[in-house]
């Protein structure tokens, strides 16, 4: 047990979009993007949370963050349930709460130079009383995320994408941000980038202490910045643990699955492949019981009547599965 | 959800529209715009007339019952009769739209046709001389102010020129023929313009599909890439564009039709407007907006049934 | 490219389809005599009851008749008996009328009769007829005119303004068919008018019949006893047919005319009509109107409301490119009066007389009658045009003369030097081109003397409302004599809150107790004083601004014989002949 | 990469773009050209005495008079530079009127969604529905006549095209991530929708004030014709429609030159927002 309270608990959170159909548009069914998640984040600690795209990863870091309100739910950031603050309280709260976004070109706004989009954090949180203060900041944040003065004045299309997102990055560390969602924010960038930028975030976690909510669709990304790995599947937590643990002995299939598509340089190293059957579910009617029961090879009657409860296979390793394929890891 | 399902939630969604539209058409006319005696009685009016014809009129009752007398009258068509003319107004307007639609459907398909040619042909030789040449013209000849074309045209083509009958209209095919040819013209050039410009981009947006540079990579050459495959995928925007414009072609074009003599729904609504005839305005402005409705309803359901890449929302 | 191919023979098509109709259009008969007439503003229907606008009384007048008409050639206007065998006999107190009908007038064959065979005219249907006018249900426009003036009709009307259904078999004691062709009248009090308004188009023949079989319909169904008959009525319609009537009685061209009209006998004794067929075309724009005349497929163009007149008439003489092309011109002045009409119950200009005549003295009448009328115009002095009883060529009205320096002594007096305190006035004018350039040649004129003008353009309908609240300061309009009666001019400025007539709200006592005097009076020299008196109290007074006595002028093709144009004359295309070989020779010119 | 010299906005980026085209130039001359002429006018630097009579009625173009004279002798010219005081307030103004309500309306609704997104979808429906010239005529009813109707009338029948394109686009924008990432950075809605949304719409406001600019000169001339229009000032809808009871007398003139000076003026805002429409948004082409 940790003497301190993790800096983020998230309880039971759900978050569910109503379907509308038929002639008069009445409620026809929900779409479940996540379903009764539980999970918390200790201070200066990276989870990367991983899925198939659809799985509603970037819905949990959303709702988290409450750019989408939760259905049902607690979200307690340092022991403050945020779901419920009103607007005034929320807006001081998002100081330490920040989003990187998965499109570095969608994220910036293309009207406003990087000077305008660095600045609008400090001017909405009144956080330096003169512009010069403002300016120093400013030049600050470009020195955090390696880009030069000369940057300010430019416009977002003026860079590469690499670059754009390490804007990402300045703009939300202006804000001195204890906890930063980083929602897929490498995947759309090159290999080369993408190992760049997990560098400059991994630097600033050491020397910001900052602390980082990672989603990603796949494990490798997770790799090397995730000290804990979560595996979601349509709207669940199927598989959470310490990423040592999770890469070498992974519990769920599912999870196997997902490790087993991860190419390993090495062109002697054979392993089995796993390849999943069929497409993922609708979210709408997921399958009863286990919601992975349909692809799963070790699927049996058991796993299509109820959903399997989380069990405990070693120190903080739980995992949802009636098969699972290590009872117990190794400490 | 299915086809029939969004056509009815489309039907549904034009009753509140339908409600809007009569409440704003009675709140001017009824409230704001008033009292119908003196249009009804004339110079040589007396006061006790004027009490007994609101009477007769019905101006007597509360508006919440004459709001329901408009509602009433738009849902079974029967506007009753023309302050002005005291004619059946449905009757009016049947004469009407027979003579609008003798002028306004061959000018409607004639301009579209030509208007979609002349795309097709700005297209072909894209950026070249003929295409610039089109755009150009057809902008030219969205700038000059309607009033300017019937007047110039009447002046010069029909009466100098003698080439076509200055003015009038007859009953039956295909005795109005020699009159709608300069007014169709008219119309033509007046509508031609902005088509040709939307058609022009709609054709060169399909050009830019993949499908046109699989098509190219097979050899084919442009010409029949254009009109075989380009038009053929055009023709829902295309198609959509045209039935948008059908409830226009109800009302006619109020000035053409009035410097003609033609006496279709525009003329009627002008006429109405010089009269104050209010329960004539009021059909007329019923009557378009309800095909206005209608016709968006047909394009929308249209749109779906042609285009299975809109979803239904 | 196939597409252009299509739309190349669909144009091939249509221009072929185009030939062909030209072809079918143009053979005619060639011995038909036919009228082609064009008239400005749509018909409102054939209901004679209904009709209040001229261009409807137009055509109601080539169906129906009434008891008495005014002769065709003679001028001053002479009433003449026309349904009726001969002029009424009055009674010593000028209260009874007695009129005896002809005999064998018959209505137009109808499906509304027994049989489809028109029915005999009787003295009933007089009865019938002005009974209808005065029907609550009908709502007829006319019935001011004859309110409180026939015995027991007023009363009539009262009964069945409350009940649903109006009994027209409940006599009326002022009206009374004595027998199947004699026809009384009987007034509340003497009404030298009375003949007049029996001549107008309210009071013309209708078959009880047709009222009945076609209901509501009647408008669109007109049955009468006139020259002329119509199928039936489309208001969608802009060309109206109109045939000879063969059952029309023997009515003859007449053998008396005036000085002025001796060489218009030629056809004296003639059966009328003397055409066979009217096409009357409507068309509200005038240029089309004016350029089908010019092409020679209008055979009478009426164009004093045109400002193509101002072009075609040079003094008193046609434009001599028309006359090239046989284009003959009838030009008499209108009995009628323009005005610019002040609200003389407004604030402003009550008890004001002093700033109404400085306004009046600063219009200049003169330009306003070159620029909208070439000079040819009257200027007008009073409000009675020439022509009518009390009418005074020579007086002329101090305050009409164009006097820029006493108009503006007289704006110091009345309080307003130079303009100044003086509010900017509004100029209430129907929205046509031509009035609005009349009401802006207005306002430059009160600029000369520092009066701001407003010109605000309405609808018709939208004037008269305006005028009848009493919202406007001034407005313009111009009145047309209903009857050659100068009383119909005079009432406009009797204060009365019957009617508003021109919206002059003028009320001055000395001219009330003068006009109560007069009207009940039989023409007379003594009258005709009275009238005059009242004529120049109307000047000096300025309840209005009068501008002018316009011309009307009319255009006709050379082949168009014994045209005439008059005020109150109405169906007159019974009297015009076409000499179909001059039609042919000068048609040959276009 | 090599950066440019200084920084393009966007803006600057369109506008050097368009000037490379010698059209679009000839173009914005003509509305700048008309624009001074109408400021002029309007300060009375120039055709202030319009209103004097210079010659005889219906005077023919000549050395005196270059376009002739109207009814009362005042010149034609005078009155068309006048008259371009009018129309270009009538255009500015309607346009202003009109953008105005589209924007508002439209981001309120695309923005907000939900209950008033239908009220306004429902409203602009149902103005949308009634033919335009019925409620330019209920409009001027209600308003009286004048130069201030013909601006509220034409500004409250052009806006429902505007309004339903930025309402989409502001849907669209409002779920992007740089509108997320300022929602979590704590901006208020109004900052949301003033600094980051509308930026981004902008390009189709001014594209929609070009063409509505244009139309509602020409709508003038319908104004005019049904007696709506402006009064007591020379306006090219008022001269045009004066020729209808000219043109047949062989008085042409006034037609010739008010229908070529409102040419000119459409046609330039023409070539201007197909240029504009090319520069700022390619997509947006035929709408």
């Amino acid at each position: 047990m940790e003497p301190n309270p993790p800096l983020l608990e998230v309880r039971n959170l759900s978050k569910r979009f109503p379907i509308r159909g038929g002639i008069l548009g009445s409620l026809v069914g929900h779409v479940q993007a996540v379903d009764n998640v539980s999970f918390s984040i200790n201070k200066g600690e990276t989870l990367g949370l991983v899925g198939e795209s659809g799985c509603g990863k970037s819905t949990l870091g959303r709702t988290i963050l409450r750019l989408m309100e939760p259905s049902a739910g607690q979200v307690l950031f340092e022991s403050t349930d945020i779901t419920q603050l009103d607007a005034q309280a929320m807006r001081a709260m998002r100081r330490k709460m920040q989003i990187i976004f998965q499109d570095p070109y969608a994220s910036l706004n293309p009207r406003m130079t990087v000077s305008a989009i660095l600045e609008e954090p400090l001017k909405i949180h009144q956080l330096y009383a003169t512009a010069a203060a403002r300016q120093q900041r400013l030049y600050e944040l470009l020195g955090y995320v390696q880009l030069s003065k000369e940057a300010l004045h430019k416009y977002p299309h003026e860079f590469s994408g690499g670059q754009r997102q390490r804007i990402c990055i300045a703009r939300a560390l202006a804000v001195c941000p204890q906890f930063i969602v980083c929602d897929e924010s490498v995947s759309a960038l090159d290999v080369s980038i993408q190992a760049q930028v997990i560098n400059l975030l991994m630097d600033l976690q050491k020397e910001l202490g900052i602390t980082y909510l990672f989603i990603a669709h796949d494990l490798k990304v997770v790799e090397f910045i995730a000290h804990r790995v979560a595996v979601m599947y349509l709207g669940k937590i199927v598989e959470m643990a310490p990423a040592q643990s999770i890469y070498q002995h992974p519990c769920h299939p599912y999870t196997k699955a997902l490790l087993s598509a991860i190419p390993v340089p090495d062109p002697n190293h054979t392993r089995e492949r796993i390849i999943l059957q069929g497409d993922v579910p609708s979210p709408i009617t997921p399958p009863a019981g286990c919601h992975f029961h349909p692809r799963c090879w070790k699927a049996t009657a058991e796993c299509k009547t109820m959903y399997p409860a989380p069990t405990q296979h070693g120190k903080n390793h739980t995992c949802c599965c009636y098969h699972p394929l290590h009872e117990k890891v190794m400490e | 959800m299915n086809m029939y399902h969004y056509a009815i939630r489309r039907l549904l969604y034009a009753i509140p529209v339908l409600i809007g539209v009569t409440l704003v058409i009675f709140l001017l006319f009824n409230v704001v715009a008033g009292d119908p005696t003196l249009i009804l009685l004339g110079k040589h009016a007396t006061l006790q007339q004027m009490v007994e014809l609101r009477h007769e009129l019905g101006l007597d009752k509360s508006m919440l019952m004459q709001y329901c007398d408009t509602l009433k009258s738009a849902f079974t068509l029967n506007f009753g009769r023309s302050w002005a003319t005291k004619q059946q107004i449905m009757q009016m307007i049947k004469g009407g739209a027979y003579a609008s639609l003798t002028l306004s459907i061959p000018a409607f398909v004639l301009a579209s046709l030509a208007a979609i040619a002349m795309a097709l042909l700005a297209a072909f030789f894209r950026g070249k001389l003929l295409d610039r040449s089109l755009v150009v013209v057809s902008v030219i000849m969205m700038s000059i102010s309607v009033l300017a074309y019937i007047l110039f045209g009447q002046w010069v083509f029909a009466y100098k020129l003698g080439w076509f009958e200055i003015a009038g209209y007859e009953y039956g095919f295909p005795n109005f023929l020699p009159y709608i040819i300069l007014p169709a013209i008219i119309w033509i050039v007046l509508s031609i313009g902005p088509d040709v410009r939307f058609y022009r981009t709609v054709v060169l947006d399909e050009v830019h599909q993949d499908y046109v540079r699989t098509a190219r990579a097979k050899g084919l050459s442009n010409r029949i890439i254009l009109f075989k495959h380009v038009l053929k995928n055009a023709m829902i925007p295309i198609i959509t564009n045209l039935v948008i414009q059908v409830p226009s072609l109800i009302l006619g074009a109020l000035l053409i039709e009035n410097f003609f003599g033609i006496p279709g729904l525009g003329n009627i609504t002008l006429q109405a407007i010089n009269n104050s005839d209010f329960p004539v305005i009021k059909a007329m402005t019923i009557l378009s907006s309800m095909l206005y409705i209608i016709f968006n309803i047909i394009t929308d359901v249209l749109y779906t049934l042609v285009d299975p890449r809109v979803k239904l929302k | 490219m196939k597409n252009l191919i299509k739309l190349g023979v669909f144009v091939l098509i249509v221009l072929g389809m185009w030939f062909y109709t030209k072809r079918v259009h143009t053979p005619q008969n060639q011995n038909e005599k036919v009228l082609v007439t064009v008239g400005a503003a749509q018909i409102k229907g054939f209901d004679p009851a209904q009709t209040d606008d001229v261009y409807s009384a137009c055509e109601v007048a080539k169906i129906y008749e009434g008891l008495l008409g005014y002769h065709y050639l003679k001028r001053p206007y002479e009433l003449v008996p026309n349904l009726a065998a001969a002029l009424p006999t009055v009674s010593e107190d000028g209260c009874v009328y007695t009129f005896s009908i002809k005999e064998g007038i018959k209505f137009h064959d109808n499906t509304c009769f027994p049989a489809g065979q028109g029915r005999e005219l009787v003295a009933e249907d007089f009865v019938y007829t002005i009974k209808r006018v005065a029907d609550p249900k009908v709502q007829s426009p006319w019935f001011s005119m004859l309110a409180e003036k026939i015995q027991g009709l007023d009363a009539w009307r009262n009964k069945y303004a409350v009940v649903a259904q109006t009994d027209y078999t409940e006599a009326v004691a002022g009206l009374k068919a004595v027998d199947r062709y004699t026809l009384q009248f009987t007034l509340i009090r003497p009404w030298p008018q009375f003949p007049y308004i029996l001549a107008m188009g309210f009071c013309y023949a209708v078959p009880h019949e047709a009222v009945q079989h076609y209901g509501a319909e009647f408008l669109n169904h007109p049955v009468g006893t006139g020259p002329f008959t119509l199928q039936a009525f489309n208001p969608q319609l802009n060309k109206l047919i109109y045939y000879k009537n063969p059952t029309f009685r023997d009515k003859r061209f007449p053998s008396e005319a005036a000085e002025a009209y001796q060489h218009l006998l030629a056809d004296a004794g003639k059966k009328l009509p003397l055409v066979d067929k009217i096409i009357t075309h409507i068309l509200p724009e005038e240029q089309p109107r004016w350029l089908k005349f010019q092409q020679g497929t209008i055979d009478v163009a009426d164009i004093a409301s045109d400002s193509i007149a101002v072009e075609v008439v040079q003094g008193d003489r046609i434009a001599p490119r028309l006359q090239e092309k046989g284009i003959q011109l009838f030009l008499e002045p209108e009995q009628s009066t323009g005005l610019f009409v002040i609200n003389n119950g407004h604030v402003l200009f009550k008890n004001n007389a002093k700033l109404r005549q400085a306004l009046s003295l600063a219009f200049d009448e003169q330009r306003y009658n070159e620029l909208f009328h070439k000079g040819t115009a009257v200027l007008a002095q009073s409000i009675i045009p020439p022509g009518l009883e009390g009418y005074q060529k020579d007086y002329t009205n101090p305050y009409k003369i164009h006097d820029l320096a006493k108009a503006r002594k007289l704006l110091t007096a009345a309080g307003y030097p130079g303009g100044k305190g003086l509010p900017v006035i509004t100029l209430d004018v129907h929205a046509t081109t031509q009035h609005r350039q009349q009401g802006e040649f207005f306002k430059k004129c009160m600029e000369r003397i520092g009066v701001k003008i407003k010109v605000v353009p309405n609808t018709f309908p939208e004037l008269l409302k305006r005028i009848d609240q009493k919202m406007t300061m001034l407005h313009a309009l111009s009145w047309s004599a209903d009857y050659p009666d100068a009383e119909g001019f005079l009432c406009l400025l009797y204060h009365s809150d019957q009617s508003m007539g021109i919206g002059a709200y003028f009320n001055d006592p000395a001219y009330n107790a003068l006009y109560e005097k007069a009207i009940v009076m039989q023409p007379s020299s003594e009258r005709t004083k009275l009238y005059e008196q009242l004529n120049s109290m109307a000047a000096e007074h300025v309840p209005a601004i009068y501008s002018v006595h316009r011309p009307h002028p009319v255009l006709y093709h050379g082949w168009i014989k014994n045209y005439l144009w008059a005020d109150c004359l109405y169906g007159t295309e019974q009297y015009i002949n076409i000499d179909l070989e001059q039609k042919k020779a000068l048609q040959a010119k276009f | 990469m090599i950066a440019p010299p200084f920084p393009r906005s966007l803006w600057a980026e369109t506008l050097r773009q368009m000037l490379q085209k010698k059209l679009t130039v000839v173009a914005m001359a003509v509305v700048f050209l008309y624009t001074m002429v109408a400021l002029l006018a309007h300060w009375g630097l120039i055709a202030g005495d319009w209103n004097v009579e210079v010659g005889g009625s219906y005077a023919a173009p000549s050395i005196q008079h270059w376009l002739g004279t109207d009814i009362f002798g005042r010149s034609v010219l005078a009155k068309i530079i006048k008259g371009t005081e009018v129309a270009m307030s009538v255009g500015f103004v309607v346009a202003l009127i009109a953008v105005t309500m589209g924007v508002a309306l439209g981001a309120l609704a695309g923005y907000f969604g939900g209950i008033v997104d239908e009220c306004i979808v429902w409203f602009y429906t149902t103005v949308a529905s009634i033919p335009n010239i019925m409620l330019l005529l209920a409009l001027t009813f209600i308003l009286g006549k004048g130069i201030l109707s013909v601006y509220i009338a034409l500004g409250m029948t052009n806006w429902v095209e505007l309004c339903r394109l930025i309402r989409g686009e502001v849907k669209r924008h409002k779920d992007q991530e740089y509108v997320q990432a300022a929602t979590a950075l704590g901006a208020s809605h109004l900052r949301k929708l003033c600094r980051h949304i509308l930026p981004n719409v902008l390009h189709i406001v001014i594209i929609c004030f070009a063409l509505i600019f244009q139309f509602a000169i020409k709508s003038e001339v319908i104004l005019s014709y049904l007696g709506l229009g402006v009064q007591n000032s020379p306006s090219w809808g008022v001269m045009i429609d004066d020729a209808r009871v000219e043109l047949a007398r062989g008085i042409w003139w006034q037609l010739v030159f008010a229908t070529l000076a409102m040419f000119l003026i459409v046609l330039a805002f023409n070539i201007l927002s197909d240029a504009l429409r090319d520069a700022l948004d390619p997509k947006l082409k035929g709408k």
